[in-house]
């Protein structure tokens, strides 16, 4: 084990060191900052100097190289826009992306299980098909739209809950979660079911029953686990999107996460949050890429020790 | 297509040859120093312990394993330097019949498709002719043209295998591999199979390796038999010599353990202990563990001992 | 073997019809099938490979694939039919009455969890037994298979077993409550001699321990000769002779297995052509109206073709269908 | 933190809910919407302020002010103010404000915006009194010094400060980062005492639930809603000086002639515009500056759309080979104003409808800085870029010298005669420059043509009934919270 | 007992095996039906309607701007109008084309190209299998949206960019799937035995992993489907999408969210279009996927009452 997490963390560091150059050129492509944050009236000089201070008047590979030297000190430099370090702002917003994007993904995993296990125990029945069709139609809603209409209905029209914001109890957490929910949800609804309607026609499903076993048993205790591999790379990808930022609830809701951070700072030509922002996430969505698989190796021995006498 | 050299006697040549698993941190050795010669139009036999590296051996002459050690020459060529159109050619000579009738079908593809795979790879038959040779196999194999567009998950067990068997003879091979070819079929089809492949043999001079547990159809079918235990041969020659007057002790247990339909055989020999871990196989003689001849002298590598030129085992106390 | 238990009858099938939902629309595998197997004894179930047995064992106990279903026939066991139970009354009787080892050994066994709880599953299920009581009955289990180091064993996985061991396992798993009625699906093919001399051992002390009846499938007729009592033959979804083995076996009064007798190497010459019944069976969608095997009998007249023989008991313990039965057992 | 709940009774705390949050609060980049919002007037005061309904300018932290030769201003300094920590202001002070704002490398917003790059010369003479010098002569300092708010000697000149400390009658409390920012009153503020006693800020970007948490009730303001969430119930209309228009590139064939230019003036509907799109909270503009600034021409009224003469104008154009098939970009920027996209969609139907290939081009802030700033980029052929100009000042001289010199940073092109009549108004004062501004303009229209106009702009804020409070046209840049109190009038 | 009644049955020639076409398969399968219809009409509406509608979809009419659906403006007026007064129903049938033509190609392009480097790298392991999810990890960690506005920005947006763009960012979502599965396919016996006849690797994976990873990356497909026009609708939220006056579903939403509360008609209606489609899209996998299957296909053609059985459970 330890020696499998210590290759993968090797292995996983020379991709960071392509996200890392990778969005310092690409940050670059979009533009100066200069005029976003000199008044549209600053003279040659005050550019010339503003790029100066910035580093921009050097040539990209020189930019680069300085950074990389700042980043080995764990110096992600300052936000033009605030002036705070960046890093500090990245950690700052951080917390709330990723609590965010953990309760989420929790209920909409075991929601996902139950109800998809639930439709694939008899496909193409009326459950399942009542289960596909409004998982579905929750996945194709637009984030946007839901988030507004909770906003509406459930903060102005019903009174029920807090239109935004993010201090106050448990309420605050219900729009945006369930604003976050929808499309992991309705995706895993329809993965797990997939899965499950192959792990359900499994022979040691069969032998489960000769032996006895309850449904609840054979569903869950036998083919879930089996179900579970699919479902687990897709459950992955889609909290990796979480991770990256969950643009519109925050936007939204005014939830300071990690996700507005970082298209303000795009807007904003922002380099040094910007590139913070992402080395932060890259580095979780590693860490969360080796979690997955050493839950892989924890629900399929056969990943673990291949073959043994 | 490329001849290659056809005159020369055997077909397969086999020698030394070891395969080792990583497992974990340890090495599993299937094989260990396996000789093996199959002449042309020969049939070989391969009995032996679960487990003794029996599949191990096909998959390395299938060229699906590569050995760590040793050598394999199909007449004169060695299949594991060949390289593209060459390697096809010879892919086309060697076919294999899989023990596991379950697991080596694909399970979206119709049986027509699947017995028609090796055409499509070689760009052999037009798709037209295909559906007859198709139909063709099928009954040759005891299916009917009518099954054709059936799926394997709609065949019973024997019937799969059938399938297997017909795939592996479209490419009309020079060696077929045949890992427990009869085991899932009942008898009549058994004995249709292996007349068919009896058939082929003299028709065209198939060699067959044939691995099976069924020892009296090894017997009807061998000319020559070879039994392994542990990665290793302990025992080869003529079939009826090895049945009859066997050199190894294992050989003789197996052969009393095997059923038969006349009632009074004798007591059958039980031998006691498991079936050691091939992971750290004892030393010496491989079966001392369970043999009720084993002295101390056992745990040395055992003497070759020959019963003739041609029948030869490896046991410090032959029968 | 003649305890006086021998003539209790544990399972006995009555004209059991299995049909199949097909897109081609529906056959009928299984027509008619009965047989019956006392306390304490074995039947060897034999027959053509497709010929229905697989079928048939799933039906009795009840877990066919869902485009099967049993449209007729009873199976009595211990006084109930257990093809009118609903889900849960068959839950309880499997495991502790009725079990059940598949054909399909490779994959029978759930690849993602450690065996030993799947060992352990009948105790905790039927015997209400803690964790660690059904661990110590599953550790039992696996000493009595023949795994070694059964303790160490409990927590490996599927993958790590040889095939010949993953059978053990499930044979294990099936006899684990002592079943009164066994079904053994081809138990021992994927086994050399040795491993399936020792199973076989197994299943015979099992079987005298608890007066277990077993019902047989295989192809080998030499096990059959050494293991079975009695033995069906089935053909194309019928069973067209039944008797004790020896009887059978020796004078058959079926073509068929008279065919299938022929056809073992033991005794044939070898080098020659294996004899072997001319022809396939028919095809489940052209199943004809008379005797099912009227096309590759050498007996076969107008008779067989229109109408089909019913196995008919020959008053010594031995039923067989065909129109020549009389013929042929004089032969 | 305990304000947490306090989202019901609103009670003592006034709850406003900004579009975003201030990316700092450095009185010197208060000219920052963002920033100047929360700090100006409420955290920090200038020495002068401007009435932004008459332009006029009021003594604030200087009590009088006069000019003592062309480039010589003195500021008589108000005493007995002082700063939330407690520390008396002085002119001292002041001269460290100006000179850390205007003189220093920090690079505030404030220093290019309002004053160009020539340092002041400050001198103080005595704790009352400050004497500022330019280089040029500079009629309207004061003004520009209006955007100068006072920070005490303490303050770092080396760096931006996040959180200031000043003069005003609010004092930072506590500024959760994403959260919020609150405000509590200062006690020893030297002017009347505010309304409420505490302020707490938070930000939502999207309109409708800065709309919706009015109408819940827990906010009391909102800075700019949209027109489809603004009802009478939750908002107040206010004119904020903004002007929208297209700049046309008349270096650029087809653009480059006055007939097409003026044909696409002809072509838009402004009135329709205003009633359809902007929901009648706008004006039809014919000037870049809107009443109320100094130099705007009250003669020049929005010409009515004309397609024909329209259409005419580019006909007569392009029988006299001007290239009008040749696709011209309409930049515009996303967020510019409510409704900025359907505006862009418009303006190229329009133009559509009179002959003329137009594509729409929608940007974010950086990108449409681009085309907005000289140097202009090159190959993009002729553009039309949207823009929006708010003239804070007050006074058209900040316009003129931006968008209409020839060479101006924000000029595509201009004339010799309008570059004359811009210097030489920008020396005026009084009438005189009023006059010469209001002529500048109306030159503009008939002779160069570089801008079509479409609406003087009005601000939506949201706004409780719970709370008193009336816009002015600086409100989209500050928000004065002593000038609110309950609706009731009973002040806590 | 029988033989009586089996007569007429065997007097008929042995009855062929019936292999049902995919369309009686579709006939079958009423859910699967209705959206095959549905996206046949969608389809038919992007390549027909533009030329059908002329006009109507740009032509602005600000004095009938939000108008809401009614019978009295004649047929284009059934659907409303938005702010323009352009009507709807025109620019939902204009957009209908520009949607798919933006969403097919870059489900296409990265289903195409995530799922072939997915099985080849599973399909052969070691260093290739390492590269390919380390290549997929960094896509997956860039944020799309960067990408998106350097792309747009620098080389003007385009369709064919915004294509690339939406292409590029799913690219692992399939190769991650693709790969894991064809690991696990990669160890069967078949896929040895295809090796023993000397079939090359992308044969190979043509013929024995892609029918059965095929299914599950359909489903994720049509599951993306939906995210790619929704992403779409971000981009245009963020004025890099589609530039007016072509206009996609997407395009609709971002700009009708505004009108929400008071002209629900013009993001609603687009936002159904799209459900819908990706509803019908989804159904029609779902189909697919036991049509595809024949350890499955017997679900289609049983009768009603055994579809939805259980192994073993008595119904
Ligand atoms: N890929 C592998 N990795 C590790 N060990 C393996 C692998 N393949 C086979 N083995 C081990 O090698 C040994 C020989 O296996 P092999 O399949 O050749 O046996 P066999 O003689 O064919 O047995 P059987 O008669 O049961 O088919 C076994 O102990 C097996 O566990
Ligand atoms: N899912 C299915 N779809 C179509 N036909 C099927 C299906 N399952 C079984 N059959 C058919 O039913 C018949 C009986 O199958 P069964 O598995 O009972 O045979 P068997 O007697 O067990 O054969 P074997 O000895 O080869 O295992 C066979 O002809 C087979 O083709
Ligand atoms: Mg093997
Ligand atoms: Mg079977
Ligand atoms: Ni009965």
């Amino acid at each position: 084990m330890i020696t499998f997490l210590r290759r993968r963390i090797v292995s996983s560091a020379i991709p960071l060191v392509f996200v890392v150059l990778g969005v310092f050129v690409l940050a670059r492509l979009t533009g100066d900052p200069v005029n976003l944050y000199l008044p549209l009236s600053a003279t040659e000089e005050q550019r010339a100097e503003f790029a100066a201070a910035h580093g921009f008047d050097q040539s990209i590979l020189a930019q680069l190289w300085d950074y990389l030297g700042q980043v080995v000190r764990l110096d992600f430099g300052e936000s033009l826009r605030t002036g705070q370090p960046a890093g500090e702002m990245v950690l700052t917003a951080f917390p709330a992306t990723l609590q965010l994007a953990a309760v989420t993904m929790l209920i909409a995993i075991v929601g996902a299980v139950l109800i998809g296990s639930l439709a694939a125990y008899r496909p193409n029945s009326l459950a399942d098909r009542v289960a596909s069709f409004l998982s579905m139609t929750a996945a194709s809603i637009p984030d946007f739209w839901f988030a507004i209409m909770g906003v509406l209905v459930f903060g102005v029209s019903l009174d029920l809950l807090p239109t935004s914001g993010v201090d106050g109890g448990a309420e605050v957490w219900v729009l945006p979660i369930a604003t976050l929910l929808i499309r992991p949800f309705g995706v895993l609804v329809q993965v797990v079911r997939g899965a499950m309607v192959g792990a359900l026609s499994a022979p040691y499903v069969k032998v489960a029953r000769s032996k006895g076993a309850s449904e609840k048993r054979v569903v869950f205790g036998h083919a879930l686990r089996n179900a579970t591999m699919p479902a687990l790379t897709v459950a992955g990808d889609l909290t990796i999107g979480l991770v990256n930022g969950a643009v519109v609830v925050e936007t939204i809701f005014g939830w300071p996460g990690i996700g507005k951070l970082m298209i303000d700072s795009i807007l904003q030509r922002d380099f040094a949050v910007l590139q913070a922002a992402v080395l932060l996430t890259a580095v979780t969505i590693f860490v969360l890429n080796i979690v997955i698989d050493i839950c892989y190796a924890l629900i399929d021995a056969r990943v673990r020790q291949p073959v043994a006498a | 297509m490329l001849e290659v050299n056809v005159t020369a006697p055997p077909v397969l040549e086999a020698t030394g040859l070891r395969k080792t698993f990583r497992v974990g941190r340890k090495h599993l050795t299937a094989l260990d120093g396996v000789d093996l010669r199959i002449g042309r139009g020969e049939t070989v036999g391969l009995v032996g312990e679960s487990g003794c590296g029996k599949s191990t051996l096909a998959r390395v002459l299938l060229m699906l394993a590569r050995p760590d050690d040793g050598t394999v020459r199909f007449g004169d060529v060695n299949p594991f330097a060949l390289r593209g159109k060459e390697l096809l050619a010879w892919r086309r000579r060697v076919q294999m019949v899989f023990q596991d009738p379950y697991a080596s079908l694909n399970e979206r593809m119709t049986a027509a498709d699947i017995i028609g795979e090796p055409w499509r790879t070689h760009r052999d038959a037009a798709p037209a002719d295909r559906r007859a040779r198709v139909r063709e196999l099928l009954e040759l194999v005891g299916l009917r043209a009518g099954d054709a567009d059936r799926y394997p998950g709609e065949f019973s067990g024997g019937q799969r295998q059938r399938i297997g068997i017909a795939r592996a003879l479209a490419l009309n091979p020079d060696l077929i591999v045949c890992d427990e070819p009869v085991s899932a079929l009942d008898l009549s089809v058994q004995a249709q199979v292996l007349n068919l492949l009896a058939e082929l043999q003299r028709e065209l001079g198939v060699s067959y390796l044939f691995i099976s547990h069924d020892l009296s159809v090894v017997r009807h079918v061998a000319d020559r038999v070879s039994v392994m235990y542990l990665g290793k041969v302990v025992e080869e020659g003529p079939t009826e010599e090895v049945f009859d007057r066997p050199v190894h002790p294992y050989t003789a247990a197996l052969m009393s353990a095997a059923p038969t339909l006349t009632p009074d055989r004798g007591d059958p020999i039980l031998l006691r202990g498991e079936i050691p871990s091939p992971l750290d196989p004892p030393s010496g003689c491989r079966f001392r563990t369970r043999c009720w001849k084993a002295t101390d002298e056992c745990a040395t590598p055992p003497p070759v001992v020959a019963r003739d030129s041609r029948h030869t085992g490896l046991c410090h106390h032959p029968l | 073997m003649s305890e006086p238990s021998m003539s209790a009858t544990a399972l006995s099938v009555e004209g059991l019809r299995v049909d199949l939902h097909t897109p081609g629309g529906v056959l009928r595998a299984v027509d008619d099938v009965s047989f019956a197997v006392r306390k304490g004894r074995t039947l060897a179930l034999l027959g053509e490979s497709g010929c229905g047995k697989s079928l048939t064992a799933q039906s009795i106990v009840g877990l066919l694939d869902p485009i099967a279903e049993v449209t007729g026939g009873a199976v009595h066991i211990g006084g109930t039919d257990v093809l009118t139970l609903d889900h849960a009354g068959r839950r309880e009787l499997a495991g502790p009455v009725l079990s059940i080892v598949f054909q399909d050994a490779l994959t029978a066994l759930n690849p993602v969890q450690p065996v030993g709880r799947q060992l352990a599953e009948p105790f905790r299920i039927h015997k209400g037994l803690s964790r660690r009581a059904a661990k110590a009955e599953a550790v039992e289990l696996m000493a009595r298979v023949g795994i070694p180091e059964p303790k160490a064993r409990y927590r490996a996985y599927p993958h790590q077993f040889s095939g010949g061991m993953r059978q053990r396992l499930l044979i294990a798993m099936a006899v684990a409550l002592g079943p009164d009625v066994l079904l053994a699906d081809e138990p021992t093919t994927a086994l050399d001699v040795t491993v399936q001399a020792q199973i076989m051992r197994l299943l015979s002390d099992l079987q005298s321990e608890r007066d277990m009846a077993v019902v047989l499938i295989t192809h080998d007729l030499a096990l059959v000769a050494e293991q079975a009592d009695d033995v069906a033959v089935m053909y194309a979804g019928n069973v067209v002779e039944t008797g004790p083995v020896r009887e059978v076996f020796d004078h058959p009064r079926h073509p068929y297995t008279k065919g299938l007798l022929d056809s073992v190497p033991e005794h044939a010459v070898k080098g020659a052509a294996l004899p072997a019944v001319p022809g396939s069976p028919p095809e489940l969608s052209a199943i004809p109206s008379g005797c099912v095997f009227q096309a590759r009998c050498p007996l076969a007249t107008a008779r067989c073709a229109d109408e089909r023989p019913r196995l008919e008991p020959s008053g010594d313990g031995r039923a067989t269908a065909c129109h020549f039965t009389e013929e042929l057992s004089r032969a | 933190n305990s304000e947490a709940g306090d989202a019901g009774a609103g009670g003592d705390t006034l709850r406003i809910v900004l579009a975003q949050e201030p990316p700092t609060l450095e009185p010197c980049e208060s000219s920052l919407t963002g920033t100047g919002m929360v700090v100006r007037s409420n955290i920090t005061e200038p020495l002068i302020e401007r009435d932004p309904a008459t332009g006029a300018l009021e003594p604030l932290l200087s009590t009088g002010w006069r000019q003592t030769s062309p480039t010589t201003w003195t500021f008589d300094i108000r005493s007995g103010v002082t700063f939330q920590d407690g520390q008396p202001f002085t002119a001292e002070d002041a001269a460290f404000t100006i000179d850390r704002a205007v003189n220093s490398d920090l690079m505030c917003n404030v220093d290019g915006y309002v004053f160009d790059d020539s340092p002041l010369g400050l001198h103080v003479d005595s704790p009352a009194k400050l004497t500022v010098t330019t280089e040029k002569p500079d009629p309207i300092l004061p003004l520009r010094l209006s955007f100068v708010e006072m920070v005490p000697r303490t303050t770092d000149t080396g760096a931006k400060v996040r959180e200031p400390v000043g003069t005003g009658p609010y004092a930072i409390a506590d500024w959760q980062t994403g959260v919020s920012i609150t405000l509590t009153r200062n006690d020893t503020y030297w002017g009347d005492a505010p309304a409420y006693p505490r302020v707490r800020y938070v930000w939502r970007s999207e309109s409708s639930v800065r709309a919706a948490m009015i109408a819940k009730g827990e906010a009391d303001m909102s800075t700019g809603l949209d027109p489809e969430d603004a009802t009478p119930e939750n908002s107040v209309a206010y004119p904020n000086n903004e002007t929208t228009a297209l700049r046309l590139d008349g270096t650029q064939a087809p653009l480059d002639d006055i007939r097409v230019r003026k044909a696409i003036g002809l072509a838009i509907d402004r009135q329709a515009v205003v009633d359809v799109l902007f929901d009648g909270n706008a004006e039809p503009a014919a000037q870049l500056i809107p009443d109320g600034v100094v130099g705007y021409n009250d003669a020049l009224k929005p010409a009515p759309a004309d397609l024909d003469g329209a259409r005419q104008l580019v006909r007569e154009a392009k029988d006299d080979g001007a290239p009008v098939d040749r696709e011209i970009t309409l930049v515009a920027r996303n967020g510019q104003f409510p409704r900025v996209a359907e505006t862009a969609e418009v303006l190229q139907y329009s133009l559509g409808q009179i002959g003329l290939n137009v594509k729409i081009l929608m940007t974010d802030t950086a990108a449409h800085l681009v085309y907005q700033l000289r140097p202009f980029p090159r190959d993009v052929g002729p553009v039309a870029l949207l823009i929006m100009h708010g003239n804070q000042a007050g006074d058209a001289g900040f316009t003129t010298s931006q968008y209409l010199l020839s060479d101006g940073p924000q000029s595509y092109f201009g004339t010799d005669a309008l570059d004359d009549m811009i210097t030489d108004a920008d020396q005026l004062s009084g009438d005189a420059r009023q006059q010469a501004f209001a002529d500048i303009f109306a030159h503009q229209n008939a002779e160069v043509a570089q801008y079509a106009y479409l609406a003087h702009m009005q601000g939506l804020m949201g706004m409780s009934p719970s709370v008193h409070y009336e816009p002015n046209p600086a409100t989209g840049d500050e928000l004065r919270l002593a000038e609110i109190r309950p609706a009731d009038g009973d002040a806590r | 007992m029988t033989a009586t009644v089996k007569k007429e049955a065997a007097a008929e020639p042995a009855v062929k095996r019936r292999r049902h076409t995919w369309w009686q398969l579709l006939g079958k399968d009423r859910f699967a039906a209705v959206a095959a219809v549905v996206l046949g009409l969608v389809v038919l509406t992007a390549v027909l309607g533009p030329w059908l509608i002329g006009d109507r979809a740009v032509r602005q009419d600000l004095r009938a701007s939000l108008q809401p659906p009614s019978f009295d403006h004649g047929f284009f007026g059934l659907l409303g109008t938005d702010v323009l007064g352009r009507s709807v129903l025109a620019r939902l049938v204009e957009a209908a084309g520009t949607t798919l033509s933006v969403a097919v190609p870059a489900v296409l392009c990265s289903l195409v190209i995530g799922s072939a480097i997915g099985m080849w790298a599973g399909y052969h392991g070691g260093w290739r299998e390492s590269l390919a999810m380390r290549v997929a990890d960094v896509i997956l960690s860039f944020p799309s949206l960067l990408l998106a506005v350097v792309v747009l920005y620098v080389f003007a947006p385009s369709a064919a960019n915004i294509v690339l763009i939406l292409a590029f960012a799913r690219i692992p979502i399939y190769l991650r799937t693709a790969r894991a599965e064809s690991a696990e396919l990669r160890t069967r016996l078949f896929v040895d035995a295809a090796r023993t006849f000397g079939t090359k690797s992308w044969p190979t994976i043509y013929r024995h992993l892609l029918p059965i990873v095929l299914p599950t990356l359909l489903t994720v497909a049509t599951l993306d489907f939906c995210f790619v026009m929704l992403s779409e609708s971000s981009l245009s939220f963020l004025g890099i999408g589609i530039q007016p006056p072509d206009v996609s579903w997407g395009l609709m939403v971002a700009q009708g969210r505004q009108y929400l509360q008071t002209a629900w008609w013009i993001a609603v209606l687009p936002g159904v279009a799209i459900v819908l489609t990706t509803v019908s899209a989804t159904i029609l996998a779902a189909w697919a996927r036991l049509a595809g299957d024949p350890a499955q296909r017997w679900r289609l053609t049983a009768a009603k009452r055994r579809r939805g059985a259980v192994a073993g459970v008595t119904a």
